[in-house]
């Protein structure tokens, strides 16, 4: 058995690791963002970020039931599609009022 | 861990995809533009559940976020007036990098600190039939919230976007 | 309360699919629903009442065929028909005949383009299109076989028309009005009539109430779709055609399907009459003799016939000379579009080219 | 009951039927045609309109003719309930034409009085939109009337009097600044 | 071998002699069993053979995308013209075969045009985004009993996911553009997706009940099974998906993206060259693999009774294929186009309905299948029976109770022998002029 010329390997460590840069990412992107879209967005990025660590926990993790995991992003997503839906029918329904979408404008306590 | 050359490359080519994508999510100007390069960065994390074994939820993943949520998304950008259409930060731009860099450094921190129990089971085979199973069987409460959750969603939309009075049209045709 | 949105202006035209011709339309939309319309003419302006003033009454005919140059015949009838008028000229019976059977052939053929066109503009895919084109190519080879020429005919003259038909013209007009034109019509019946899309798309679209149809001076197919039986040939009958029984097709609501349909069940009428003219076309002379430079008497004079877009008038005033001191045409296209506005407002864009195409303007009649 | 053709009322009839509730309308009439004064033609085309006899709730055609001392406004009317034609003429100065638009009547002259605004010149008061229709607004002049002058160097047209070379005309002064802009 | 010794010979024996080497093409594993077999004595790696193997079938199906794309071109061009009564492109080679080669030509000679204000990137990418789903829906599409390049276990929701994306790419054409009438043609299509997801996803749950899998191949395997093709189990799933389908693919008659009458050429308006030549291949190449998609799910794949122990599988599987595009043709030569509110209207108000209705009987009957526990001889000729009945019954109570009320008016006009004018009152043109006459 020769040595192959290649051998690379992934540990869940990577993959975590790329999930918190992506949940990272989306955590500036909600926070800095003057869009009401904008930090959907962000969330949105930290949602999938979540659903990357998810899986990966669900691929490496000793466990009984290891797709456990698999399920719990089926209902992340499940819930991100939703409250997307809502909040896109909230930023269309402030604009409807307010004419803006820009978060640090809409600063009334009431309509 | 996973020792198989052309998974491990795929998944790097798919992170750096996936992160470079996100990235740009938060630098272009144009909020259509960064629209759409978060539909790559969705396709690009679907990639990375492929490579993870997951491929349910990859093509749900494709199908919802790439193909719905994303034209959603676009949908309500459009909606919104052109002077509004810009990706600008509010003052919290610097305090948020810092807040941001600071999780990342945390989550890195834990994740390289923990000594996780890492199984050698190998990727899963098919698992769309599993996952059925585990819906009806030991997580069919949740399931069933989720798409009660689904209805309120649904019918919250169509209250919050529905005009008060209804112009009369003309031309239905119906 | 209602999403605000600015309204955007879109051009169609001058250079669209759909506008026959370099019509503009600056339509201010809100959404896909149209707010204001705007209709800039003018770009196939020749000026041909003044150019008319410089050249002798038969020189004039050719312009009559540029101007509305799908129904060039009709044209030609018109005006020929406002200078005998003028000059008092008697016009034999074998031309009066031949006069009404080429009248209504280019009825057919115009309809025929007016209707694809119509479909065309609802969407199909060019097939409609292609089968009036077929039909109307039929009619253009029995022109082509009497004055040599398809389009710009040039066939009527003062006193008569330019040539006797020759010899193989009658069976092949009894051809085709008897056979083929019948059996392409009730294809039409099938694809056009009945087509259930079109009815969704072309009902209630583009509607004009009686009252603002004879207040706009609408004419033709547009004022008989809103229930207005009004047709030149019957009020004010021309050449030969109180000896003819045909029919008015009248619509109930003025919308675009009314006018498509009343623009076949024309054709179908068309049919009917040159049936009768062949059967009654007596023999003779085709033309009188009128000096080429001819001088009508100082005086004026108003004619007008029932073309396929409407009533085209000629109102010619001479001094005596060979030129026509003045010269204008009452165009239908021109004045069939001042309701656009009208039927168009509070409809989509693509209501708006539906009921464009239901106008069936021409542009080289818009302009002159 | 509507004539079974078209009958041409003469100027006479029109005239009466005007004089009844407009003594001062008329200037003249003859066989063919009535002859209005401006001044009063705006009240006189109202009582052409609604008169039960004159009935001209169609305006079959207008327009002008150029008669060198004056400009003629030559209007057609029709009535199709009782199929009759008649026709009416307003005479305006030839050096600065105004009459009323009949616009507010008639909306099917909304685009014809622009058309004889463009080629003609004449002026219509009370006019919603009197803009040039055919030509480019920048156009000199008013192609149809006579001394319409089509060339450069005063010449006017004819084939007889047509130029061989006018010295210091390039014959591009007419034409538009911006093209496509209309301006 | 003469011909009278072939006449001795039995048919079965015939093919026998062929079965098994790498030039029997009647199953394309033969060849590639041959390859993986020299790639592994030639001692490449595992992971090796998985990515050339992976290349091979790839370039086969690339490769037999651009000669449909380009044979399209011309079937679609012959068979309008026939439609149209005309002849279509017959100057160039025979019966103007080579027609498509003389426009790639003209399309490749062309300036490629940008408009200056266009965000580039998205500008170029949209095209090439376009065209690739088309491609990618060929991997799970089995071509014969043993040639499909992945098994995918989702391959029906994957087949779904690659034609969401397709839209989105017709809005980054619509958008970057900068022009008007892309972005409505942008803009329509973005509505038409969000309506017309529902009934083609609802509709392709029918065929994902009765077949038990989303596996492509599982589908075909279990008409074969069943001895019925999916098409008269499922009559009413396969009109929605094929009427949502054709919407979403932007044909007549609801090609509102590109209405050329209407906004021009919508979301291509603006581009020129090949990057055109692009959209108009994947127009077609779109159309083809949604054809494969309905040839697989509802007419049996590469299975058809027993002619497929006797023709290979592809061969039927791309008769199929062609059968489903004629059917696009026809309609695109035929009807006109939908305005864009009656075609959403059609999703929300007719598909939507009818799909679910559709899957709740189809659930019923899985449910009856299962528990009875009869054989399959039993149930398929009921259902056929139910689920047709259904379908006539379904359409002809919509017909009845929703169908557009624009039978108000006959569709013929009134005839009078005479002029007839009623004796309307004068309307005032200062009305009509007043909500502005214009410049």
């Amino acid at each position: 058995m020769t040595t192959p010329l290649l051998a690379l390997t992934l540990h869940l460590e990577d993959v975590l690791v790329v999930g918190a840069a992506l949940f990272a990412i989306g955590l500036y992107v909600a926070l800095s963002k003057r869009n009401a879209i904008g930090v959907l967005m962000g969330v949105e990025l930290m949602l999938n970020a979540v659903n990357v660590t998810l899986l990966a926990f669900s691929r490496f993790i000793e466990s009984e039931q290891p797709l456990d995991g698999q399920v719990f992003a089926v209902f992340v997503i499940t819930v991100a599609a939703a409250e997307a839906a809502v909040a896109l029918a909230l930023a269309v329904a402030i604009y409807k009022h307010r004419e803006t979408v820009n978060i640090d404008e809409i600063d009334l306590l009431r309509w | 861990m996973i020792a198989d050359n052309g998974i491990v490359i795929a998944f790097w080519l798919l992170a750096a995809t996936t992160i470079g994508c996100a990235l740009m999510v938060a630098a272009v100007r144009e909020l259509v533009q960064a629209v759409l390069f978060l539909a790559l960065t969705f396709v690009g994390a679907a990639g990375m559940y492929i490579v993870l074994s997951a491929d349910f939820v990859a093509v749900v993943q494709v199908l919802i976020y790439a193909g719905a949520v994303s034209v959603l998304m676009t949908f309500a950008v459009m909606l919104t007036p052109a002077a509004d259409r810009r990706n600008s930060e509010t003052v919290f731009q610097v305090p948020a990098l810092i807040l941001a860099g600071l999780v990342l450094a945390i989550v890195v921190f834990v994740t390289l600190d923990t000594d996780w129990a890492i199984s050698d089971r190998g990727a899963f085979s098919a698992t769309a039939a599993s996952l059925g199973e585990a819906f009806l069987k030991p997580y069919v409460v949740p399931f069933e919230v989720a798409s009660v959750l689904l209805m309120v969603a649904m019918i919250g939309a169509i209250v919050l976007t529905q005009e008060d009075e209804v112009p009369p049209r003309r031309q239905e045709g119906e | 309360m209602p999403i605000k949105v600015e309204p955007v202006e879109v051009n169609i035209g001058p250079q669209h699919p759909s506008t026959h011709g370099v019509f503009r339309m600056v339509a201010k939309i809100d959404g896909e629903r149209i707010v204001d319309v705007k209709m800039v003419v003018g770009y196939l302006h020749r000026s041909m009442e003044k150019l008319a003033e410089e050249r002798t009454f038969t020189q004039n005919i050719p312009f009559t065929d540029r101007m509305d140059y799908l129904a060039a015949m009709s044209g030609n009838l018109g005006y020929c028909l406002s200078v005998e008028k003028l000059a008092n000229i008697e016009v034999p019976e074998r031309a009066q005949y031949l006069r009404v059977i080429f009248g209504e052939l280019q009825r057919v053929a115009s309809h025929c383009m007016a209707t694809g066109a119509f479909i065309n503009d609802c969407g199909a895919w060019q097939t409609p299109v292609m089968w009036c084109f077929r039909d109307r190519e039929r009619v253009l080879d029995l022109f082509e076989m009497t004055c040599g020429a398809r389009l710009t005919t040039n066939y009527m003259r003062i006193g008569g028309v330019a040539f006797d038909i020759p010899d193989e013209f009658l069976p092949a007009l009894e051809k085709l009005v008897n056979d083929e034109l019948p059996k392409a019509f009730e294809e039409y019946e099938e694809l056009i009539v009945g087509n259930e899309i079109i009815m969704m798309r072309a009902r209630d679209v583009g509607v004009v109430t009686p009252e603002l149809a004879i207040n706009a001076s609408l004419s033709g197919p547009m004022l008989r779709s809103a229930g207005i039986a009004w047709d030149i040939r019957k009020a004010d009958p021309y050449c030969v055609y109180d000896r003819m029984k045909f029919d008015i097709p009248v619509g109930y609501n003025g919308d675009a399907y009314d006018r498509m349909t009343i623009r076949i069940e024309e054709m179908k009428q068309s049919l009917r009459i040159i049936r009768q003219a062949v059967g009654d076309l007596p023999g003779g002379a085709h033309k009188t003799d009128v000096p080429l430079a001819i001088r009508p008497p100082a005086g004026e004079a108003y004619s007008r016939v029932e073309s396929p877009k409407g009533e085209l008038g000629f109102y010619v005033v001479s001094d005596g000379g060979p030129a026509p001191y003045r010269w204008h045409v009452r165009a239908p296209s021109l004045i069939n579009l001042s309701v656009l506005r009208e039927m168009t407002v509070g409809q989509t864009i693509a209501d708006a080219i539906v009921t464009l195409g239901s106008i069936d303007i021409n542009v080289g009649e818009v302009d002159r | 009951m509507p004539h079974p053709r078209t009958m041409l009322l003469s100027g006479e009839e029109v005239a009466d039927r005007i004089r009844r509730s407009l003594p001062e309308a008329v200037q003249s009439a003859n066989d063919a045609y009535v002859v209005l004064e401006p001044e009063r033609m705006y009240e006189a085309m109202r009582v052409i309109r609604d008169d039960e006899q004159l009935d001209g709730k169609f305006l079959t055609q207008l327009c002008s003719v150029d008669m060198v001392t004056r400009i003629d406004m030559v209007y057609h009317f029709a009535s199709l309930a009782q199929n009759h034609l008649f026709e009416v003429k307003v005479p305006c100065d030839h050096e600065h034409p105004v009459v009323a638009s009949i616009t507010p009547l008639w909306s099917g002259a909304w685009l014809q009085e622009r058309e004889v605004y463009d080629l003609m010149g004449v002026h219509f008061e009370g006019h919603p939109s009197l803009t040039r229709i055919f030509l480019w607004d920048s156009f000199p002049g008013h192609p149809l009337r006579k001394d319409f002058m089509s060339l450069p160097g005063g010449q006017k047209p004819g084939l007889s009097q047509f130029p061989k070379q006018v010295s210091g005309q390039t014959g591009q002064e007419f034409r538009p600044k911006n093209p496509g802009t209309g301006q | 071998m003469t011909l009278n010794a072939l006449r001795l010979i039995p048919m079965r024996s015939l093919l026998d002699l062929i079965t098994g080497y790498w030039w029997d093409l009647r199953d394309f594993s033969n060849l590639t069993r041959m390859i993986y077999k020299h790639l592994e004595d030639w001692g490449f790696p595992d992971w090796s053979i998985y990515v050339i193997s992976g290349l091979i079938g790839t370039l086969g199906i690339i490769a037999f995308i651009g000669g449909v794309a380009v044979i399209n071109i011309w079937v679609e061009r012959r068979v309008v013209g026939r439609m149209q009564s005309r002849l279509g492109p017959n100057r160039l080679g025979p019966f103007g075969l080579l027609q498509p080669v003389a426009d790639a030509i003209k399309l490749m000679q062309k300036e490629v045009l940008q408009p200056a204000s266009a965000p580039g990137l998205i500008y170029t990418l949209a095209p090439i985004a376009f065209t690739v789903p088309g491609i990618a829906v060929f991997a799970v599409v089995p071509w014969g009993r043993h040639a499909v390049l992945a098994s995918l276990d989702v391959g029906l929701l994957y087949i779904l996911g690659m034609s969401s994306l397709a839209v989105l790419s017709v809005f980054m054409a619509g958008y970057s553009s900068n022009n008007k009438y892309s972005l409505f043609g942008a803009m329509r299509v973005i509505a038409m997706l969000v309506s017309y997801e529902i009934p083609i996803v609802a509709g392709l749950l029918g065929v994902v009940l009765f077949a038990g899998t989303m596996d492509l191949q599982g589908i075909v395997l279990f008409q074969e099974e069943n001895w019925a093709f999916m098409v008269m189990l499922q009559p009413l799933a396969f009109l929605i998906y094929f009427f949502a389908i054709s919407a979403e693919l932007n044909r007549t008659p609801a090609d509102i993206a590109e209405a050329e009458s209407e906004i021009v050429g919508g979301y291509h308006t603006e581009y020129s060259g090949m990057k055109f030549g692009l959209f108009y291949a994947a127009e077609l190449i779109n159309a083809v693999s949604v054809s494969a998609i309905i040839a697989t799910l509802f007419l049996g794949g590469w299975w058809a009774y027993k002619l497929d122990e006797l023709v290979p599988g592809w061969m039927i599987f791309i008769g199929k294929v062609y059968g489903v595009y004629f059917l696009f043709v026809w309609t695109r030569g035929t009807l006109p186009r939908f305005r864009i509110d009656q075609l959403l209207a059609f999703a929300w108000k007719w598909l939507t309905p009818m799909a679910i209705i559709n899957v709740v009987v189809v659930a019923a009957e899985v449910l009856a299948w299962e528990e009875s526990g009869w054989s399959a001889g039993f149930w398929i000729p009921v259902f056929i029976a139910v689920n047709g009945a259904l379908t006539g019954a379904l359409i002809f109570g919509f017909v009845k109770f929703f169908a557009p009320k624009f039978q108000r008016f006959p569709t013929r006009p009134r005839f009078y022998p005479d002029i007839d004018v009623p004796s309307l009152p004068a309307v005032t043109g200062a009305e009509f002029m007043a909500k502005g006459g214009q410049a």
